[in-house]
């Protein structure tokens, strides 16, 4: 039908004004196979363009930041000689086409980020989104994301301690699959993905190299799908082949990886991630501010007659690239032959050219043999650094004031509070059972809690009693209504669950998970959750390290809500005896700690509440946020637990943050894992159960007295609202349920959705 | 002081957990890789929890295949204490010195959770310490961990007092609940639970400690 | 009538396999030489109700699609479990 | 010459089978009816170098045993991949 071909720079995803620039780099035309290297580096996904002007106004400054934003992954330095690595992906369109091999590639990829900093991974966290569980489609996406998750991670023996699980139609198409890893090491043994040195080696270390995902990141990342069925949209010829992860080629690279760091026989090392070898080529040698030449007949493959354009941006998994100096070769060749990874020389450090200025210049050759043919030849800066930076149109939504006007905190409350509690409660276990969360004996709090708690420990690190905690947390329905404030309490939110185990919060991380950036409505969402983002973490003294965006996640032309996901590193400086946890006692005082009524005019909001949304009410206002408010309540109790942690006897025995859900849940979900019962004092109506916004804990004391004089001095607002004890939880004459109700209930809710027919 | 030998295959996980609990219990623990063909000087081996060579064609079909299985069973035949944890049990029920097999969980999905064990035999070299009918909260994580054998290898299981511990609840769909059995001399052990990760109260356990310290004090009363 | 059917389930030409990868890689420590290209797949058995062997054959492969493979990474085919 | 051959790796009569158990149980919700007796297995396809095709099948049947299956649970057989 159509008779002009589309030119090629176009079918790469690079536009006309992108393909003008490279030729003013150049200073000529490029040849395919430059182009190809350019359409991939250019992408959204690997370039940044549209995001990287707004992510500039993240704060990333801390004393204890050792790695800020722009390397593979974030590093602080938590004590005792030792550095923690941290690092937050999105694996979202790989996931909607083939759920295992997408998930179990996303934990792949999030893991050789952070051993490519030279630190061991010790726990990965996976926050998952999607469409309601009545679609047999969504079922089968869950099932297929956590096996994956599941499989890869277990086997490749990284304990997975946490994440989320969030259900929302706008998901459908489209779930979102991101994965967080955290590692650590000796802090004296900090690498860079850099190369330096003219005569060093390039060594490819890891899988051959084949066909899978060719052009991933630039076809699946940065573009949206065009059907609402997701997958089936993508039509045949643009499918890429799917990665398929081999977790044990994984677990045998980490340990091959950091006995070569251990040994000290690497210059830099890098992953092959997005991109594969030209963005890990292209990327340590702009680090290094040389050139580099590689040798594209020395890559190991496993695919016949694979085109120079193919080796170069294959996603192949499980490939490392190291940089060392030739006489270190045969040393790391015997290493690696011990751990079964294949390692092959596939490139050579060289002087930077000299540009017209007279500057230094590295250049990428891409040659057929070392002293052979160049196939192709671009400055590996222009590739890396300096794709073009967009200032894309931003443009307020102009339907959000009428959301704003449809607030259902006024709504007459219909129905009895019980169901609507019992409806609200699920447990996740049916996910984190399936992960093997305590490997390497770390695990103090597992999932399923506020945060999770690991002692900073692991082979090869120096002796410590610290521990650290992780937690990941979003709220979409907030950030939908405003992403400002949604993000600004989503952070929030975040912090108050590391003070439940005790933890201050040392490093952000964060994946912005947004629809299509060419929508204003969408870049202004953007634009505005990185506003709140950096307005609560200063509010809260938290540098950003590092993150993640993940832009058109839209199909059918409809955009997902704003979905930032924080990933939050805290650290306890001793940690000895477990933090209470939710384990209530018969006869113990429940308090209810910090501000009881939100900031601002309305009490208690229930605008983007669970409550709501299971009402189908998805307009309102979100609450205000009061920086040094929650900080002062967030101090307090992180004080009062992490002096539990350190040893010390304590009138405290249970604590819990009210998240979503509200207070009603956070009761129930307490009474429901303790198996006790309690009677609490009536409260301001359905608006009080279920009100959604931070900064409130439940505890419980068994020295009230002592307990209040204590929040008091710390000027943290607490009042006492009931007793612990019997079978049933009462919440004045609103919630009167037996808790082994509110227990089956909890606990079958999500596996009964998945096993529903149909 | 007891030595112990932790075999540590590529793709193990637990190898490091599996030195460092008996290392706290007092014993000298060091690595042992899978190429090696003697274990001259060990008192005590174990096979730790992980996916030795990626678990790919069943658990423990290409582990046992290392040179260093042929070690283990010369070992165990001059009657050496030897341990499979998880991945270390399907290794020694492929390498056939432990009878049965472990196929998938009942319900197809990989199991991380705590469980409630009884010791049902005290006659092997794991649970020399503990009582019969004693009730241990040791963690299971696993997914091919349903213990699998015919009629007659189970009657033979019975009569020898081969079966060692049971799950008080039944998780993955083990025959008669069997969490771990023993050779007829009770001195090659398996068990699907990792005891190394019941070692402490801050971790949620320190039920395991009574196996691992049965084990690691097992092999010089042996000799 | 009823037919016993076996789907077959192999990875698509170009995608990874690293369970065959493996197997292969250790196969000459086992004494196993000039084998190659091991590739590992899926089958399911099966009793299918039907009018005529055809019929049960496009039921299986129906099903074959929508439930035992996944057609991004998988080829399935139905044949008849009677035949050799 | 070089014989492409199949190994089928099936669970032995009495063994229980989750896979195929699930599988069966899901069959009817999907719209799927009158299948029964689901079994799930295994296949690994190869090229095997040898003589003739008899001696290649030979050597499947060899590795069948020793490697691909364990026969406290398993029966392997091997056949030509070129037939049918
Ligand atoms: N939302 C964000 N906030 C802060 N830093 C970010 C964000 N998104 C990306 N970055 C930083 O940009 C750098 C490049 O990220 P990325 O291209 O995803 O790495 P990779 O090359 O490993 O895929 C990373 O160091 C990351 O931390
Ligand atoms: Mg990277």
């Amino acid at each position: 039908m159509s008779s002009a071909p589309e030119p090629l720079h176009r079918a790469l995803g690079l536009t006309d004004s992108e393909l003008a620039q490279i030729q003013v780099v150049l200073g000529r035309d490029p040849n395919p196979l430059e182009l190809a290297l350019y359409g991939v580096m250019w992408s959204e996904h690997c370039s940044y363009k549209s995001s990287r002007i707004h992510l500039r106004r993240l704060p990333s400054e801390g004393a204890h930041v050792l790695v800020g934003p722009g390397e593979n992954a974030g590093v602080i330095d938590a004590g005792d000689g030792i550095a923690v690595a941290i690092r937050i992906e999105s694996h979202n369109h790989p996931s909607a086409i083939e759920p295992y091999q997408g998930a179990a590639t996303g934990v792949g990829g999030i893991l050789r980020d952070v051993f490519t900093m030279g630190a061991r991974p010790l726990a990965v966290m996976d926050p998952l989104f999607f469409g309601n569980l009545d679609d047999a489609r969504q079922r089968w996406l869950v099932e297929g994301v956590v096996s994956g998750i599941s499989g890869y991670g277990n086997s490749v023996g990284v304990p997975t301690v946490g994440g989320e699980l969030t259900f929302d139609e706008c998901y459908s198409s489209n779930p979102l699959v991101n994965v967080l890893c955290c590692g650590a090491l000796p802090t004296n043994r900090l690498v860079l993905g850099v190369a330096s040195g003219v005569g060093n080696l390039a060594v490819l270390l890891g899988s051959s190299t084949g066909r899978d995902g060719i052009g991933g990141v630039s076809v699946l990342a940065s573009a949206g799908f065009v059907g609402d069925d997701g997958a089936a949209s993508l039509d045949d010829a643009k499918r890429p082949s799917v990665q398929v992860g081999d977790p044990y080629e994984e677990k045998r690279l980490i340990e091959a990886c950091l006995e070569l760091l251990d040994r000290g026989l690497v210059v830099g090392i890098q992953d092959l991630g997005g991109a594969g070898l030209v963005c890990a080529t292209s990327e340590t040698a702009a680090r290094g501010g040389v050139g580099m030449d590689v040798d594209i007949t020395a890559v190991p493959l496993r695919e016949e007659g694979m085109q120079p354009f193919e080796i170069m941006t294959s996603e192949s998994q499980e490939r490392m690239l190291a940089i060392i100096t030739p006489e270190n070769w045969e040393e790391i060749a015997s290493l690696c032959a011990k751990w079964e990874v294949r390692a092959s020389v596939v490139g050579r450090v060289v002087e930077p050219s000299l540009d017209a200025n007279g500057n230094p210049r590295g250049m990428l050759r891409i040659r057929r043999g070392f002293d052979g043919e160049v196939l192709g030849e671009v400055p590996a800066q222009s590739l890396a650094d300096e794709a073009p930076l967009y200032d894309r149109a931003r443009e307020r939504p102009s339907s959000l004031d009428a959301v704003h006007e449809d607030d259902p905190t006024f709504d007459e409350p219909v129905g009895s509070p019980n169901d609507d509690l019992l409806a609200l409660l699920v447990d996740p276990a049916w996910v984190y059972r399936q992960y093997d969360s305590q490997l390497f004996l770390n695990t103090v709090v597992g999932p399923g809690r506020d945060a999770s708690l690991l002692r900073l420990a692991g082979p090869g690190l120096p002796a410590s009693e610290r521990g650290i905690a992780l937690s990941t947390d979003s709220n979409p329905r907030w950030c939908a209504l405003d992403p400002r404030l949604g993000t600004a309490l989503t952070v929030a939110e975040s912090v108050a669950n590391l003070a439940c185990v005790g933890a201050s919060a040392k490093a952000l991380v964060n994946c912005l998970n947004f629809g299509n950036p060419e929508h204003p409505e969408v870049m202004w969402q953007l634009s505005e959750s990185i506003d709140g983002m950096a307005e609560a973490c200063v509010a809260l003294a938290i540098p950003v390290v590092g993150g993640n965006v993940s832009l058109y996640n839209e199909s059918g032309g409809s955009d997902i809500d704003p979905t930032p996901v924080v990933g939050l590193l805290g650290v306890l400086e001793k940690l000895v005896a477990p933090p209470p946890g939710w384990n209530w006692r018969e006869g113990d005082a429940v308090v209810l700690v910090g501000a009881r009524r939100a900031p601002g005019t309305v009490p208690f909001p229930l605008a983007g509440t669970r409550w709501a949304t299971r009402r189908g009410r998805r307009g309102g206002n979100v609450a205000a946020f009061d920086g040094a408010g929650l900080k002062n309540t967030f101090d307090f109790v992180t004080g009062e637990v992490a002096e539990i942690c350190a040893g010390a006897s304590s009138d405290v025995t249970s604590v819990h943050d009210v998240g979503a859900g509200g207070l009603a849940t956070a009761l129930a979900e307490m009474a429901s894992v303790t198996g006790l019962g309690a009677n609490i004092f009536e409260l301001e109506g359905h608006q009080e159960l279920f009100a959604e916004f931070p900064g409130r804990f439940v505890m419980t004391t068994n020295n009230l007295e002592r307990f209040i004089a204590r929040a008091v001095r710390a000027g943290v607002a607490v009042e006492e609202i009931g007793r612990v004890g019997g079978t049933k939880l009462h919440i004045g004459q609103a919630i009167d349920l037996e808790v082994q109700e509110i227990a089956r209930q909890r606990r079958g809710a999500l596996e009964e959705a998945l096993e529903a027919a149909g | 002081m007891t030595r112990i030998g932790v075999v540590v295959f590529p793709g193990s996980n637990c190898e490091y957990d599996a030195l460092g609990a008996v290392s706290a219990l007092g014993a000298e623990a060091e690595f042992v890789w899978h190429s090696a063909t003697h274990l001259d000087g060990f008192d005590g081996v174990i096979l730790p929890g992980g996916f030795a060579h990626g678990d790919y064609l069943r658990p423990g079909a290409l582990a046992r295949f290392s040179p260093v299985m042929e070690a283990v069973a010369e070992f165990a035949r001059a009657g050496g204490a030897v341990l499979g944890i998880c991945n270390g049990f399907q290794v020694l029920t492929e390498a056939g010195l432990l009878p049965g097999a472990l196929q998938k969980n009942r319900g197809l999905t990989f199991l991380c959770q705590p469980t409630t064990l009884t010791v049902e035999s005290t006659a092997s070299v794991l649970t020399r310490d503990a009582f019969r009918g004693q009730e241990l909260v040791i963690p299971i994580n696993h997914f091919s961990g349903s213990y699998t054998c015919d009629d007659e290898t189970w009657a033979s299981l019975v009569a020898h007092d081969q079966i060692v511990l049971r799950y008080k609840e039944n998780p993955n769909g083990s025959r008669d609940d069997i969490a771990g059995v023993s050779n007829v001399e009770g001195n090659v052990v398996g068990l699907m639970p990792h005891p190394e990760r019941a070692m402490s109260t801050l971790l949620g356990s320190a039920d395991g400690r009574v196996l691992l310290e049965s084990f690691v004090g097992a092999p010089v009363g042996a000799r | 009538m009823n037919y016993p059917i076996i789907v077959d389930v192999t990875l698509r030409e170009g995608i990874a396999d690293p369970e065959g990868a493996t197997i292969e890689r250790a196969l000459p420590a086992l004494g196993f030489n000039g084998i190659s290209h091991v590739r590992a797949g899926k089958s399911f058995r099966m009793n299918i109700d039907a009018e005529d062997e055809s019929s049960a054959l496009a039921i299986a492969a129906a099903l074959a699609q929508r439930l035992l493979s996944n057609p991004v990474i998988e080829n399935a085919t139905a044949r008849s479990a009677a035949k050799g």
